[in-house]
């Protein structure tokens, strides 16, 4: 499904990410974690060309997004991203945040698109909300509106930067559990959290990032119980 | 100090005929240089040196010089290339748009760039192109940021358009002019004159602030 | 701006010590006041001279702008004001003037190839003045004071300029500003026309605040210049013809 | 076009002279407008209305008219009270200071405003008060946040101080006018001084970008 | 120590807090917990008169603040307090932002002032950042100057407004450990948090909140296992 060979990536003199290799399956949930700076996000925006690649390959189901002659905006929209911000457009309302990406980009009708959306919010749970502002809702709420308006545009796979940092730890909740039925459903995600029962419960894998590299992979059960490397142990008994 | 009411009442017409041309110009001004502008700051914010440069100059020239030589350069150099001979009014909206188009460029740029960077990210994540981004996210936001400087610009606009007196556009400081010279005295007119600027400017900001009261709250 | 220039020795003053008179002027205005290379230069200047050794004052001449000439005046900041100032009525309902000292009359200028040839000719034209000058009242007197056909600008230069850009089909000022302007710029393609019964002469005098007591000792100076010739020497050095010095004596 | 340079050199010292008055106007407007302005800006600050509107009307007075009235009345009738005889320059420097700090006084007011409001309760919490915390925490933080719109206050001034020409101080634009009568000629002394204003604003530009830059990185 | 009697405090039509009743021993550490929005910052903030208190009365150490006699800079000099945004001078090195107040509210001198600053530099194990300035600093680091700062003016309580929130998740440890180490020495401190670990641990006793009003309280032990409102034990279940 994606497959990252070799990647680095600088800013300036500053080498953020130094030779990455990973390989997701379809219907995986990776879990991404590790300490401030290490790079996480620099790699989950490299995966929707958000940031540009120093050097190296990614591959989406086979296709070469690091060439010049692919098509980036066609890659974005089979690679939905929630950010820690949310990111909700402010002067639009919860269903035409929804809608936006769909009628202007894939040139869906709109009623097609509201009846999708509405479906959506049903699903995260707020189809209450369809005629509000962003600024009206709780943290929570603004962030599951994020994740069903990055799921209309039908994405083969999804990343999430700490989707649940900027919440109060009340809301937490809510959103850990629209992400593991997103992952029950077969969703194919890269996750970078800090939340360790998520990833014991959902994640078939994590991945431990340091310094621009990944130190350690494993399964859960192994990585949290049994880590092999000094680094992933000293991490892991602060943040446990 | 005799203060002369009678030449007052006299002008009384003029400066209510001067008064409504300097409203027309700083409105016709802030109108055609809103749209400019808004195309010379995206201009400016463009990465590539060599397409932004021109906008860049345009900006440093209108801000850098003062309106009274924009005026007479567009008064008689630019005016009678189009339409064959020199116009006071044209000359005016001309020279007021232009000008205020640099600054408004500057509003543009700085609404623009302040609009927090996750807008423009979460945009391109969804497949959206930068100028469909630009165009359904950024500036709708931006807008409601420019209008408080746009009041001010247009506020800055109707005191600066006295300028244009120097072309002879009959606007309310060329009809105190006219009274001053007539009568050889200075505080009637240009008394008179500076309290009609100010009651424009005070209900001009009066009204922005409503305005931007009922943006805030939307 | 002030710029300094005394004379006058007092030999004739009499026996009090008069005291140092501050004369305003807007040197803004060829060939009666000018800056030359920082000095205010013109007729006027001269002519002032000629006065003020007359009247036995001596005096300080200050270019302090048109707008704060009459205020200066009217606050009495200064003493008097001469700067091509023609007398009118309305003007004499806030300050005194003195006799007359020069006869203006306003002359037209248009493009070589226009079709006015006389001040009838203006009715329905554009024309360009310069505000507060001769040529704006014998233009207001022509075809109604601010008629929306006049163009009344700052500068005679600036009127100028509107006429030669296509924006006035005439300008109306001083036939020595005129004159002056056709002569030095024949690559313009100007001429001038001069319409003796349509404009009335026009007269400047030196403006002084309201019962200012010294406008007396002035008129008299003043007609002791148009009687010991010195009068027609500095109008000769400056406009090469002769004046008419009769007409002046005439008025009062 | 002929554009005769001849007399542009001719005049080249007075337009030097004028160049080095408009920088000395503007330079001392915005030194003592800086002054005023902060007093007047904290002024606006006080939340009793009674006490702030005075500096509100202060504001509104020198924001809504236009600096050539202003420039007139400080010329003709607040510097006579003082020294007894008109001074353009003077006036000059009084009317600019006046109206700079109107604008001074705004650029302060949003400066102080702009500092997060956590950093006056730290300094409450830490038992100082509210003076201490204006001046040795809050004051210090917008006092660099204040300096590109004071720079750019500074550039709007230099042009402004062109307006000070009617009070016949022999600055830049005085001697372009002057230039201008005795020649009979618009485009040679208008188009230099705009130059050199141009000149000017840029240098100051450039200037200013650079300290602004090198306060961030402090 | 501190006595709360009736405290009411509004925003305008906004009540917020609704009849609060609190008394706080000395050497005691009294945790706060509940929902966004429940009140918890704004209590915090009428005990150091950050806020203007509507009706009711505070008493520190006998002396009533809300009396209008008090002076309240002397007050605040007795009471520190921790922001969850640190609220650093960022103009100031890291010894400035200690040394100010003490040098210019309590007029100590220069030297002493300076001393003092790197003891307590020392205790919370910075004083190799004595002479830098706060923006070159970590959020743990950051917070722990700030716990400092305020240790600087020699309080009698401390007030923390959840001061691990905006950490990122490897630097709560080390906020928490100088928190314990100053419940060890003695200090009475009111703590607002979410690190329910801490309250286990360090916790004299619990106070939950929930709109305005104090619902529970109790030792640690007993309201996490055992919480006997309906409000707390569905908060506890999403936070837990
Ligand atoms: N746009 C940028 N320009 C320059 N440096 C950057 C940029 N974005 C990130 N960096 C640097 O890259 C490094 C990795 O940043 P990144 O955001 O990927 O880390 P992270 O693991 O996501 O950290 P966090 O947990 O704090 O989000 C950091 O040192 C950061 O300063
Ligand atoms: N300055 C203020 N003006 C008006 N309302 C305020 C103000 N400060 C707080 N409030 C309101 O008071 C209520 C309680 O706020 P408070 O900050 O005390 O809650 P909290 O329990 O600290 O929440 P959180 O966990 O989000 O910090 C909220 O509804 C809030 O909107
Ligand atoms: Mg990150
Ligand atoms: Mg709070």
């Amino acid at each position: 499904m994606i497959k990252v060979e070799q990647l680095k990536k600088s800013f300036g003199e500053n080498e953020v990410l130094k030779n990455i290799n990973v390989e997701v399956k379809s219907r995986e949930v990776v879990v991404v974690i590790g300490p401030s700076g290490s790079g996480k996000s620099t790699f989950l925006r490299c995966i929707n060309r958000l940031e540009s690649i120093t050097e190296g390959r990614i591959y989406i189901e086979g296709v070469d997004i690091t060439d010049k002659t692919t098509d980036i905006n066609q890659v974005r929209t089979e690679v939905g991203m929630v950010f820690q911000q949310f990111n909700l457009f402010p002067h639009k309302t919860v269903i035409e945040n929804i809608m936006l990406s769909p009628i202007k980009v894939r040139k869906v009708a709109k009623d097609q698109a509201r009846e999708k959306g509405m479906e959506l919010l049903r699903k995260v749970g707020l189809e209450d909300k369809a005629n509000v502002y962003p600024d009206s809702l709780s943290g929570g709420q603004k962030q599951r509106i994020a994740i069903a308006r990055a799921l209309a545009m039908e994405p083969k796979i999804m990343l999430f930067d700490e989707p649940t940092s900027a919440l109060d730890p009340e809301m937490v909740g809510e959103v850990l559990e629209v992400m593991k039925q997103l992952a029950k459903e077969g969703m194919t995600m890269i996750v970078v959290t800090h939340e360790m029962g998520f990833a014991r419960e959902v994640g078939d894998r994590v991945i431990f990032m340091d310094g621009g590299y990944i130190v350690e992979e494993n399964v859960p059960s192994e990585i949290f119980t049994n880590p092999k490397e000094e680094r992933t142990k000293s991490f892991l008994s602060k943040v446990l | 100090m005799d203060f002369r009411l009678d030449i007052i009442v006299e002008y009384a017409p003029f400066l209510l005929k001067g008064t409504l041309l300097t409203l027309g110009l700083s409105i016709s001004g802030v109108l055609i240089g809103t749209i400019l502008g808004l195309f010379i700051g995206l201009g400016k914010i463009i990465r590539n040196r060599i397409i932004s440069s021109p906008f860049v100059c345009y900006i440093a020239f209108f801000r850098g010089t003062p309106l009274f030589v924009q005026v007479l350069i567009v008064h008689f150099g630019v005016v009678p290339l189009f339409i064959h001979e020199t116009n006071g009014i044209v000359a005016g909206i001309i020279a007021l748009s232009l000008n205020s188009a640099a600054y408004v460029a500057e509003i543009f740029r700085s609404g623009i760039q302040s609009i927090d960077k996750g807008q423009m990210e979460a945009s391109r994540s969804l497949g959206m192109t930068h100028v469909q981004a630009m165009k359904y996210v950024i500036l709708p936001q931006a807008f409601k940021r420019i209008i408080p400087p746009l009041g001010n610009e247009f506020i800055a606009l109707l005191k600066d358009s006295s300028i244009v007196s120097v072309v002879a556009a009959p606007e309310l400081m060329y009809w105190a002019t006219a009274m001053n010279t007539q009568y050889g005295r200075v505080w009637e007119p240009y008394l008179t004159a500076s309290l009609i600027y100010l009651v424009l400017t005070l209900v001009l900001s009066f009204l922005l602030n409503r305005l931007e009261r009922r943006l805030a709250t939307e | 701006g002030t710029n300094q220039d005394s004379s006058g020795d007092s030999k004739k003053g009499g026996s009090e010590p008069k005291k140092t008179l501050k004369v305003g002027t807007d040197a803004s205005y060829a060939p009666f006041e000018y800056m030359d290379k920082g000095k205010i230069t013109g007729f006027d200047v001269d002519f002032l001279k000629a006065v003020m050794k007359e009247a036995g004052y001596k005096y300080n001449l200050v270019n302090v702008g048109w707008d704060p000439l009459f205020v200066e005046l009217k606050n009495k900041t200064s003493d008097l004001g001469i700067s091509a100032i023609t007398i009118n009525d309305e003007r004499k309902q806030t300050y005194d003037f003195s006799k007359a000292y020069f006869l203006s009359t306003n002359e037209i200028l248009v493009p070589e190839n226009s079709k006015i040839e006389s001040a009838a000719d203006l009715k329905d034209k554009t024309i360009a003045v310069q505000s507060g000058t001769t040529g704006q009242e014998a233009v207001e007197k022509l075809v109604g004071k601010n008629n929306k056909n006049i163009k009344k600008f700052k500068q005679n230069t600036l009127a100028i300029q509107e006429l030669i850009h296509g924006g006035a089909d005439a300008v109306v000022a001083d036939n020595t500003v005129v004159e002056n302007y056709a002569k030095n710029n024949p690559n313009q393609k100007l001429k001038v026309i001069a319409d003796k019964k349509a404009f009335a002469p026009e007269y400047y005098g030196l403006m002084f605040p309201k019962g200012s007591k010294l406008k007396p000792t002035f008129d008299k100076a003043i007609e002791t210049l148009y009687d010991n010739g010195t009068y027609e020497k500095i109008y000769e050095n400056w406009f090469k013809v002769k004046p008419d010095v009769a007409n002046l004596k005439a008025q009062k």
